[in-house]
């Protein structure tokens, strides 16, 4: 009895294709419409910053940092900078942690915004929400601008605190921001949360339980959205998380529906943040006073090129959108640092990709990457 | 049946459905084949329609042209690749014997005999017609073609559902 | 130059013969069933040629016998195509000559 | 002279009377029947053609306005020669063939989508009695043309010699056979209570009694919906789903050959806008509007609103999964509309039986309709288990402690399923 063999049918979500967020090949095998196996090919876009950083002074692999996730520069900057205070043994004064913080909950907005907005064109729907969700994500870039000049990649943070402090007309505007994004917010909810369709196309596909999640070392709002409460900020917190009050958004059932809930919560949580910060936030000075460093007229003091940091390690790690981002650097002395390596979560949280796909649709399987937020640029360093 | 319109087109839409027809004889792909059938499936539609058999013709075109063509297609895609050239089996010589033989019969039979014509032209409109016939004289017919076309399609599915036990190995 | 019931049965005439030669002489299962259907129209048109020009009691019947042809048709059509797939899947050919044995 | 009068009059777009006038000229007998036809024939084309390039313009601005955004403005005044850049674009554009590609139904099948979709327009009555071909069984003319379509698909899919247009070939080919039973039961209300399906007939009964809209909103919902499957419009694109497989059955085609495929779709909304309107809003009349105004310009604007339905489900809705829709089709739209004829008949049969004069009947078959519509529609939702366990939307758990699990997921999702 010859069953009704269908020769398996491989097809290729390529490098180049609409919904891969950038250069990342991911090769099924299917069998009629359902995925049999699901295999990825990365590194079209490895540009090995890892090597390169080697030959560069600390402050000069500052840049580097926004390049990798280039969706949020701001918290690239901060788990290097951290990691290289870690190293120095350098106390960053008050301002400049509140002021990390602000930036780096402004960024987690922008990025969440731009996150859920391309799932909601991966569902189909047209780049409507992507265009909204834009909107808001501009006022964001256009506070960031006014801060340190840059809209994308900023290289906004130093060794020892923020490059320069926000003009004074920063935090009225940023507090109008603040006063209409709940708003924006609430239009979306209403707009997607409970659109029949987002919730067919994602309740109960790619399915990813805790264990298995914790086994793959998967972060950010993928682990949260299995049901496992953990967030960098309130288990190991930097900057000045621990003087804020916000909540972690968790969900339930681990499928794709619930992390594009969560990422939709964590929003929320971030404008509380926001909220408290612009009021808490205390003056005075926003860059250390390094010991050997030079002091440059106009009174900033930025440590120099050519800082030795003393012999040994350190790692740092903060969350980012996308989850754990961890700066691991071995200095020898020099000013260079001997080996600089990123734990990207982009690249982790792909890891179960391959197990989430099996069995589902082509439909779904682009409808689960895009509820992964892969940043390729992170992915492929 | 007299206008030159009426003639005109029986005569175009004539040789458009035998000339199709002999295409599906000659095509040397099987695809090719069922597109000169259906070509031949609107033909006729055609000819219907010179024959005022409105409802019919757009019948024949809504299952011929749009369902039984898509059967024979998904039958083809479904099936090994080597069978699709179209050709002719060894039968080829006697078929085309019997084919003739009974083509010359029927066309005798119809040139010969003396059919009763009769002086009406077509009818207006047939729809309603039909439908008041098919409740009333020929009820019985139509309940059992819906049984009939019932019991086709379960045994269509059951023929072709992957037996169960090819899932489990 | 009236068209009259010998042209339709002419044409209804040539198609049967087609469509049995069809049949007959295509060495693929489905090449069969083209036959068939195409027979299945050749009648078609000749009940409905006959409804259009013979005296009759009603000629309407006419019409409703071809309703009831297609759907015999498409029902023997849906059968056949099934058994297609089926010759195809047990014996991984179509070719009518290879079926020669009554049981498989 | 007599053309300038009846220019004034009014009547002059009536093709019945063009056939005369063109007789007064001294054309013999059939000559002005044919020219008549074929000047009918001929401006109908036009209004195809220009209504396509005015809507791609109107379409993209309207979506851009959704999505914040300008839409086309650089091409011409407003951006309104952009569609004639496309239009010159697509008929520059090289239209290769692909390599071991069936080079006759390659080309054949982008004609045999499109020509079928313009003839479905001679059955609409666009004024007083300007209707191209007044044929008595029209509705079912218009779901055999709707039919045709099906094997083309098949044969673009396939001819193309294509991995992904033969899956979106096959895939948009099982949906349209499964809506088309929809269309079919759906369109069977209207005609039931018409007792004609002679579109002429349709809208002379909404004219003397009610829209059919009124007394039929489930059948008109399951049409609508069929009809945006029907031309693979939002909900249900997923002929070419971009962010799947890449263009559907129509990736290998460019140049003209795919302008035919976009005009195509585009003739494809406006007959089934066309239709709906003619079955469900009255055709041409407006309650005795039509005596002042044109019939035929009452007839466009509601064609044009009706299709403002489609360009805004296209702006905002995201796409059904291919087995969802079938699903959706086949268990949810299947059952609803086979019990909306029901209904239907029995509404008919009592009205017939007992005599019932049209105003006592019409309001409670309305409200007997709207009441049973919502309660089938809700209740076989909720039967199906839409909304319940698997499917419900729910918002996250605010947590302040680190480390807790909170996975219970709702019966039903399997892990990595």
């Amino acid at each position: 009895m010859t069953s009704l063999q269908s020769e398996p049918f491989v097809i290729n979500i390529g490098p180049q294709h609409p919904s891969t967020h950038g250069v990342f090949r991911l090769r099924l095998t299917m069998d009629g419409e359902k995925i049999t196996e699901a295999d990825m090919v990365m590194g079209y876009l490895h540009r090995s910053m890892e090597k390169l950083a080697e030959e560069r002074t600390y402050t000069q692999n500052i840049p580097f940092t926004d390049r990798t996730d280039y969706l949020s520069a701001m918290t690239g900057n901060l788990a290097y900078v951290l990691a290289v205070e870690r190293l120095m043994e350098v106390e960053v004064p008050e301002r400049a942690k509140w002021l990390r913080m602000i930036m780096a909950e402004l960024q987690r907005i922008a990025s969440h915004a731009m996150a859920v907005g391309i799932f909601a064109n991966d569902t189909g729907a047209w780049q409507t929400p992507v265009m909204h969700m834009f909107r808001d994500r501009e006022k964001i870039l256009d506070l960031f601008e006014m801060a340190c000049g840059a809209r994308l990649t900023l290289n906004y943070m130093r060794i020892g605190g923020v490059s320069r402090d926000i003009p004074p007309e920063w935090i009225p505007q940023a507090k109008k921001l603040l006063k209409d994004l709940p708003k924006k917010f609430a239009e979306y909810e209403d707009l997607l949360l409970t659109n029949e369709i987002i919730v067919a196309r994602s309740r109960g596909i790619g399915v990813l339980t805790p264990d298995q999640a914790i086994a793959h070392s998967v972060s950010g709002p993928m682990l949260r959205g299995s049901g496992v409460a953990w967030d960098i900020r309130k288990a190991d917190p930097y900057a000045a998380y621990d003087k804020v009050d916000f909540d972690v958004a968790v969900g339930t059932n681990g499928d794709v529906y619930d992390r594009f809930v969560v990422r939709m919560a964590e929003m929320r949580q971030s404008l509380r943040i926001l909220e408290q910060a612009l009021e808490m936030m205390p003056e005075g000075p926003v860059h250390a006073r390094l010991g050997a460093a030079t002091v440059q007229p106009g009174g900033q003091s930025i440590a120099p090129l050519a800082y030795r940091p003393p012999v040994g390690e350190a790692y740092a790690r903060i969350e980012s959108p996308r989850g754990e981002i961890g700066y691991y650097i071995v200095s020898d002395g020099s000013p260079a640092p001997f080996r600089f390596h990123i734990r990207s979560p982009s690249f982790i949280n792909l890891t179960p990709l391959a197990l989430m796909t099996v069995g589902s649709t082509v439909a779904d399987a682009v409808v689960i990457l895009g509820s992964v937020d892969i940043v390729v640029g992170e992915v492929d360093r | 049946m007299d206008e030159t319109g009426v003639v005109i087109a029986f005569w175009v839409l004539a040789i458009m459905t035998i000339g199709s027809a002999l295409g599906v004889v000659g095509a040397r792909n099987i695809i090719h084949a069922v597109v000169f059938l259906v070509a031949s499936f609107l033909g006729l539609a055609g000819l219907y329609v010179t024959l005022s058999a409105d409802f019919i013709a757009v019948a024949q075109m809504l299952i011929y042209v749009g369902a039984i063509s898509i059967l024979l297609l998904f039958a083809i895609v479904l099936t090994p690749q080597e069978n699709r050239n179209n050709s002719e089996g060894f039968l080829r010589l006697p078929a085309l014997a019997l084919a003739l033989l009974v083509g010359a019969v029927m066309i005798f039979a119809a040139v010969d005999t003396e059919w009763a014509i009769a002086d009406r032209d077509g009818f207006e409109e047939t729809a309603s017609a039909i439908g008041d016939a098919l409740l009333d004289k020929y009820a019985l017919p139509f309940e059992i073609a819906s049984v009939l076309l019932l019991v086709a399609v379960i045994g269509s599915i059951v023929l072709v559902r992957p037996e169960p036990m090819e899932e489990d190995e | 130059m009236s068209v009259d019931l010998e042209h339709y049965l002419i044409v209804s005439g040539l198609l049967f013969s087609i469509g049995l030669y069809v049949t007959l002489a295509k060495q693929s299962f489905i090449g069969v069933l083209i036959g068939i259907e195409m027979m299945f129209n050749a009648v078609n048109l000749s009940f409905i040629s006959f409804a259009r020009f013979v005296e009759s009691g009603d000629p309407i019947s006419g019409h409703v016998f071809v309703v009831f042809t297609i759907t015999v048709s498409a029902a023997e059509a849906a059968t056949a195509l099934a058994l297609a797939v089926l010759l195809y899947r047990v014996k991984g050919t179509v070719e009518v000559e290879r079926m020669d044995l009554l049981k498989w | 002279m007599g053309l300038l009068a009846m220019l004034l009059e009014g009547e002059w777009y009536d093709f019945g009377d063009l056939a005369e006038q063109i007789e007064d000229w001294g054309a013999p007998d059939e000559a002005a029947y044919v020219l008549a036809t074929l000047v009918a024939t001929v401006v109908i084309l036009l209004w195809a053609v220009l209504s396509v390039l005015a809507f791609i313009w109107i379409e993209r601005r309207v979506v851009a306005l959704m999505q914040n955004r300008k839409g086309p403005n650089r091409v011409g005044p407003a951006g309104l020669l952009q569609p004639v850049a496309d239009a010159l674009k697509l008929l520059m554009k090289e239209a290769i063939t692909t390599a071991g590609a069936d080079r006759i139904l390659f080309w054949a099948a982008p004609i045999i989508i499109f020509v079928p979709t313009l003839a479905i327009f001679a059955i609409f009555p666009w004024g007083e009695n300007m209707v191209l071909a007044d044929l008595n069984v029209g509705v079912l003319f218009l779901l055999a043309i709707a039919g045709i379509n099906t094997p083309a698909v098949f044969l673009a899919g396939w001819s193309s010699n294509n991995k992904y247009a033969l899956l979106g070939s096959m895939r948009t080919i099982a949906m349209l056979i499964s809506y088309e039973i929809i269309q079919v039961l759906a369109l069977l209300a209207p005609v039931l209570f018409v007792s004609s399906m002679r579109m002429a007939d349709i809208v002379s009964w909404q004219e003397d009694y009610v829209w059919i809209v009124l007394i039929q909103p489930l059948g008109l919902l399951a049409y609508i919906i069929a009809g945006a499957v029907e031309m693979n419009r939002s909900p249900a694109d997923n002929a070419e789903a971009e962010s799947e497989i890449v263009a559907g059955y129509h990736t290998e085609y460019g140049g003209i050959k795919f302008g035919f495929f976009y005009q195509g779709e585009y003739l494809a909304g406006f007959a089934i806008a066309a239709a709906v309107v003619t079955l469900y809003f009255g055709g041409w009349t407006l309650f005795g509007l039509e005596e002042w105004i044109p019939g035929w310009s009452i007839f466009l604007g509601k064609l044009y609103t009706i299709f403002f339905i489609y360009i805004w489900s296209r702006g905002t809705l995201p796409r059904l999964r291919i087995d969802q829709l079938m699903g959706f089709a086949w268990k949810f739209l299947l059952p609803l509309t086979i019990a909306n004829v029901l209904i239907v008949g029995a509404e008919v049969l009592i009205w017939r039986e007992n005599e019932l004069s049209s105003w006592e009947a019409l309001p409670a078959i309305a409200v007997v309709n709207l009441a049973l519509g919502v309660v089938l529609f809700a209740g076989w939702a909720r039967f199906l288990g839409h909304g319940k366990g698997t499917q419900a939307a729910s918002g996250a758990i605010l947590t302040q402690e680190i480390g807790t699990v909170h996975f219970k997921p709702a019966v039903g999702t399997e892990a990595g399923s």
